[in-house]
């Protein structure tokens, strides 16, 4: 579960371009429940997510991180809810790796490697034998019917191939959280949908999903447990599917 | 094979090649100094002062054994014989006992 | 421990990967690199096999050479000064020279001339250096003129031409009987080139050399530790000079190299971007960063000094000969005896690989704080 | 101003070193004055990317400040056959008053440097940067030794002239000379051969006791600290004699030669890496006081405890089987 | 003819006095042997080695007469276990001729500009004449013989 209490996130702090992209925010985000939030584009749903998949630090309040069931290497005890507020980016950057997984609204694949190569990226720094991540990265690609391309160069594949091979890359270190910024921004209908089912398969393998979103066959699909509605950095609704 | 494994082979090869050098110098100089390898005796019974690197003219071929005011002696840039000339220093001062 | 090593490995694989995707760029840095690794490191080798050569003809070179000066100028030098000189105390043997330079205006050589009456060198017969021989197109055993004074010319057989091996000392000898060299050159009676002079106690040299210059005050006395000195002073200079002028090179490399590491691409900005919002953490770009530059400088240095050696030693350094040979007719055609040590593949090391690789640190560290949600706000 | 590519080098290392360390002794204060942790604010967060700045280029540079002082010892000996009187480093060093200052204040600073790096990757392994100001607040202590390190080496190699009559390591390291080392060499062997063995076996011996219990940390580090001086002490007072074969040579600079096959080399390196990490294992030991370096700081000083052990027993199996191997017989 | 006569002459080597009998009949220094008191390689300084014979037929070399009266003096020090009476030989090299000289029958200069490898030393010559020339030449202060050596004098040396 993650909790946000009375988070605000500032820019150009004491500059006379400063401007708050979150305000206040106090929220609840249960486990294993795939939650939308949804709002126009400078609405500060991005900027949360960023707050919330540790990429950056909030200006005050709090962002607790329970019941993670992952060893954090420098936590002791692990019931104990993780404060990821004060933490240097160094350890953030651990439990990001660790615990999230991203997907970009550009699918932000690295042009000139193979797919295969792309998909391994987040598990280079970990130390893990290479052999090891690429038999699990196959093994995703291949769960995303993308594997025949393994070997190809990025920039040949389609749009809706360039989104799965990132979907893949953002499950190579297994993250118990993904977070999605606009993921269907470049697809048509019919990805957008091929998208959604993509990620009803996620939650049934149990895993959190957050998803940034102002298209309606993202908030309106079956799947989703939960929209929160944003404008202007604060939180306008906040309501249950089911 | 990894690119890595290429690299760092590439690495401690050149690095052994590197290592090599300064036995392979050893072994020719051990190499010249035998006999055969030697100048001709009488070569060395003439007791020559210099190398004979350049002999454009009198003070390139025995630098050493140069009148003081042998042209460029005098300044290392001065240019009447310029490749080789610019290389060679005057004679330090120190030669009146 | 293992952890640790294989990120390093993972991390050095993206290096080398991301500098293959760029390989126009940073092959022209390489072969920059190298270029100058290998110009500097031909320079500190040929250096040091000249000075090790120069110390092995000066091994042979007399203690002590008296000189006649008269006008500022060379002049010969009266033999009884000879017999003077023996009796100084400390003085065990004067040798008087003859010895002169022949210039050959048929095709423009200066040639050394020495007398010597060794075996070769017997009356009509002259033993010469190969560089002579090649100017003048003779073998062993057939006979070449040199112009005299009169109206005959010398005419001289080849006894013996000394081998390549010796051209960094020979090229340029005649050696000759004493009769001819003096009917070479009409050379006066009772007056020779120089007076090479051996004292026991090399001690004692400057006491000798002294004494000779208060006994004949006309008389230039050159010692051998002088000579070296000279020697020392050209190389060193040589060395130290050239180096300097490298060194600007090498500077002007480095700026080169700052400016590539700090105009980062834009492409190269988002790439930084996206591994940092994957999970890529400030020091594993830095890690990559350094790694990249390890494969920049690592092989830049051992092709650079690998191709160095070859140059020098087994092609004896054509690169500097040109400017070497200027407008000598007579280039030795030698094969330098390698002289390297570990400490002088260090001192180039610390001299090249390090400026390259503290003046990326800065960079990269640019490079490696980008924002993690860079991706993100694109 | 002697030009030699080696000379070169060392001046632009000082050079690199102490430019180097100066910027980032500048950011360092900065940091130092206006760190805190708990704000989100963009300051801070410009302050934290310094931090890997500095990382950065100490990690660079002061690895540089231990290898060049390996760079000084070789080029003062390589530079002895330059003055009369000079048999190696120890007469190229006497050449003018800046040699032996330039020497030590470099042993001084290579040690700090070792500290350093151990603290400041200490430092990087917990989340909360607990020593930052520590870690800061020493390396700015540290910039004047550096500019003073910089300085001495440049008056020292502007100051030399070939053809200089200097001291040999013969009368500098004699019972005649009125010195530290004069009496130090007047000591009977055999006492410094007992304090030198029972020295060495007490930090070993603690050493070991430590690195199996985790008790007697403190004891340990504080006779590896005084070991190293006993040991150095050792290598002019008696070690040195069995290595040049003669009763009456106290040297610690000639076993750097070719002629003795680099032994110095292989006795000092050890003894200093084993004192760095013994003296770290000292200074770490507060720190883990500190919530966060709770777990990290007692593995860190077992792991430089093993280091220290197995670089003593090296510097003392090499001197023991110079002195077991040596014809001379004390 | 007379003429190729007097140049044939002329290029003959011209022989002095001295005798260039240079390390005639001494067998050559050893190049790892080290000088017994201070340690220096003594095949470096050909010119000053010395060297003492012990009763037991082992050699002792120094870079300079002045070591060598160190040991002299100081047998036990540099030798432990033997003693000044175990000297047998003691041999110096004439400065001029570089000839080996039994030390006891040596003429020594002091005081000299002439210097070692160590410092200042005793310049040791075969007979008194060229111990007085080399006073003349190179401002020495006495010519001492080797009963008037002693370990103060030595010591006094730099």
């Amino acid at each position: 579960m993650i909790t946000l209490s009375g988070v605000t996130k500032a820019f150009s702090c004491g500059k006379p371009n400063e401007f708050t992209a979150v305000t206040n925010v106090t929220l609840e985000i249960p486990p294993r429940q795939v939650t939308v939030f949804k709002g126009p584009s400078g609405s500060g749903k991005t900027s949360l997510l960023t707050l919330i998949g540790c990429m950056s630090r909030p200006t005050s309040g709090r962002i607790q991180l329970h019941g993670l069931g992952v060893p954090i290497p420098f936590q002791e005890d692990t019931a104990v809810p993780l404060e990821i507020t004060g933490l240097p980016e160094r350890f953030l950057t651990i439990i990001r790796r660790s615990i999230f997984g991203f997907v970009f609204q550009q699918c932000n694949l690295i042009t000139g490697i193979s797919v295969l190569e792309n998909v391994m990226l987040p598990a280079y720094t970990s130390g893990e034998r290479l052999s090891e991540v690429a038999r699990r990265a196959l093994l995703l690609l291949e769960q995303f019917g993308v594997a025949r391309h393994a070997r190809q160069p990025v920039e040949l594949l389609s749009g809706g191939e360039a989104q799965r091979v990132a979907i893949a890359r953002a499950l190579i270190n297994n993250p118990a959280i993904i977070i999605a910024d606009e993921p269907t921004a470049h697809l048509d209908s019919k990805l957008s949908q091929e998208f959604m089912e993509i990620v009803s398969g996620l939650k049934r393998d149990g895993k959190s999903i957050l998803i940034a979103s102002h298209d309606p066959i993202v908030f309106d699909s079956g799947i989703i447990d939960r929209v929160v509605e944003m404008r202007d950095g604060t939180i306008l609704d906040d309501r249950s599917v089911r | 094979m990894r690119n890595s494994s290429r690299f760092l082979l590439f690495v401690v090869v050149g690095v052994t090649v590197i290592a090599l050098l300064p036995c392979h110098a050893h072994y020719r100089q051990q190499a010249s100094l035998r006999p055969m390898n030697r100048p001709p005796e009488e070569l060395t019974e003439l007791q020559l002062t210099d190398l004979c690197l350049v002999t454009e003219a009198r003070h390139t071929r025995h630098p050493s054994l140069a009148d003081r005011h042998a042209p460029f002696q005098e300044h290392p840039l001065a240019l009447e014989f310029f490749p080789s000339g610019s290389f060679i220093l005057p004679p330090s001062p120190h030669d009146s006992p | 421990m293992i952890r640790t090593g294989e990120r390093q490995r993972n991390i050095l694989e993206f290096a080398l990967s991301s500098l293959h995707r760029r390989r126009g760029r940073n092959l022209s840095l390489l072969a920059m690199y190298v270029l100058i690794i290998f110009v500097l490191a031909s320079l500190l080798f040929f250096v040091s096999a000249l000075k090790r050569e120069a110390a092995l003809v000066l091994h042979d070179a007399p203690d002590l050479i008296v000189q006649r000066m008269i006008a500022g100028r060379q002049e010969l030098i009266p033999v009884e000064y000879g017999a003077e000189i023996a009796s100084i105390r400390g003085v065990a043997e004067v040798r008087s020279r003859l010895w002169g330079y022949y210039f050959d205006s048929w095709n423009g050589a200066n040639y050394t001339v020495i007398a010597h009456n060794s075996p070769t060198g017997t009356e009509g017969g002259a033993a010469i250096g190969s560089g002579v021989a090649r100017s003048r197109k003779v073998k062993v055993g057939e006979m070449f003129p040199l112009r005299t004074p009169g109206t005959e010319p010398l005419l001289l057989e080849v006894k013996t031409i000394f081998p390549d091996s010796s051209d960094l000392r020979a090229a340029d000898l005649i050696i000759i009987s004493t009769a001819d060299f003096s009917r070479l050159f009409n050379f006066p009676v009772g007056k020779v080139t120089d007076l090479a002079v051996t004292v026991t106690n090399v001690r004692e040299l400057p006491t000798v050399a002294a004494k000779i210059a208060s006994l004949h005050p006309d008389s230039r006395p050159i010692l051998k530790s002088e000579i070296q000195r000279t020697y020392q002073s050209i190389f060193d200079w040589r060395g130290g000079m050239t180096l300097l002028i490298l060194l600007s090179a090498v500077l002007s490399f480095i700026i080169f190299a700052w400016d590539r590491a700090t105009g980062l691409s834009a492409e190269e900005r988002k790439e930084i971007g996206i591994l940092k919002s994957i999970g890529w953490e400030t020091s594993d770009v830095l890690l990559l960063k350094f790694w990249e530059g390890c494969a920049i400088s690592l092989p830049a240095f051992l092709l650079g000094v690998i191709l160095a050696y070859g140059h020098v030693f087994f092609l004896s350094a054509p690169l500097f000969s040109q400017a070497l040979k200027g407008w000598s007719i007579l280039y030795p055609r030698f094969q330098l005896v390698p002289v390297v040590d570990i400490s002088q593949l260090l001192v180039l090391f610390f001299l090249t690989v390090i400026p390259y690789t503290t003046a990326t640190i800065i960079p990269s560290w640019r490079t490696a704080t980008i924002d993690p949600d860079a991706a993100m706000r694109s | 101003m002697i030009l030699r590519p080696s000379t070169l080098a060392l001046l632009l290392i000082s050079l690199l070193v102490t430019g180097f360390s100066l910027t980032a002794g500048f950011h360092a204060m900065g940091i130092h004055d206006r760190w805190d942790p708990a704000s989100g604010s963009e300051e801070q967060l410009e302050l934290e990317r310094k931090t890997y700045l500095i990382s950065t280029i100490m990690n660079y540079v002061f690895p540089l400040e231990l290898l060049s002082l390996i760079l000084l010892l070789y080029t003062a000996d390589e530079l002895h056959p330059l003055f009369t009187g000079a048999m190696c480093a120890a007469g190229t060093l006497a050449v003018n008053p800046y040699g032996y200052p330039a020497l030590l204040v470099k042993i001084v600073t290579a040690l700090l440097a070792g500290v350093w790096l151990i603290m400041n990757h200490l430092d990087s392994r917990a989340f909360d940067y607990p020593l930052i100001r520590t870690k800061y607040l020493f390396l700015t202590l540290m910039m004047p030794l550096l500019v003073v390190e910089c300085v001495l080496l440049f008056s020292y190699f502007s100051g030399i002239k070939p053809d200089i009559i200097t001291s040999c390591c013969g009368s500098l390291f004699s019972h005649d000379s009125p010195t530290l080392s004069g009496d130090l060499i007047s000591l009977p062997p055999v006492i410094m051969q007992a304090l030198f063995f029972s020295a060495m076996a007490l930090a070993l011996l603690s050493g070991i006791l430590f690195y199996r219990t985790g008790r007697y940390g403190q004891l340990f580090s504080a006779l590896a600290a005084v070991t190293f001086p006993v040991s150095i002490a050792s290598i002019i007072s008696f070690i040195g004699l069995y290595i040049y074969e003669l009763p009456s040579h106290h040297c610690p600079f000639c076993l750097l030669q070719k002629e003795y096959h680099f032994i110095g080399y292989f006795l000092y390196v050890p003894l200093f890496i084993g004192a760095v990490s013994g003296i770290s294992a000292r200074v770490i030991s507060p720190f883990s006081a500190n919530p966060s370096l709770r777990r990290i700081v007692p593995d860190t000083r077992r792991y430089l405890t093993l280091v220290t052990i197995i670089c003593y027993l090296l510097f003392t199996l090499i001197a023991t089987v110079e002195m077991i191997i040596s014809p001379l017989k004390l | 003819m007379n003429r190729l006569y007097t140049l044939f002459i002329t290029v003959c080597v011209l022989w002095t006095t001295t005798v260039s009998a240079v390390d005639k009949g001494a067998p050559p220094v050893p190049a790892t042997a080290k000088c017994a008191v201070c340690g220096m390689f003594v095949a470096k300084y050909p010119e000053w080695v010395s060297s003492t014979r012990f009763k037991d037929g082992s050699l002792s070399y120094y870079d300079g007469p002045k070591d060598m009266f160190s040991h002299y003096f100081d047998t036990a020090r540099y030798t432990p276990g033997k003693r000044q009476a175990d000297m047998v030989t003691l041999t110096v090299k004439d400065y001029y001729t570089l000839a080996p000289l039994d030390a006891r029958t040596a003429f020594y200069v002091t005081g000299s500009d002439i210097s070692g490898p160590m410092g200042q030393e005793l310049v040791p010559f075969r007979g008194e004449k060229d111990a007085r020339a080399f006073k003349a030449d190179h401002k020495g202060k006495r010519i001492v013989r080797f009963n008037e050596i002693t370990l103060q004098s030595i010591t006094a040396l730099k």
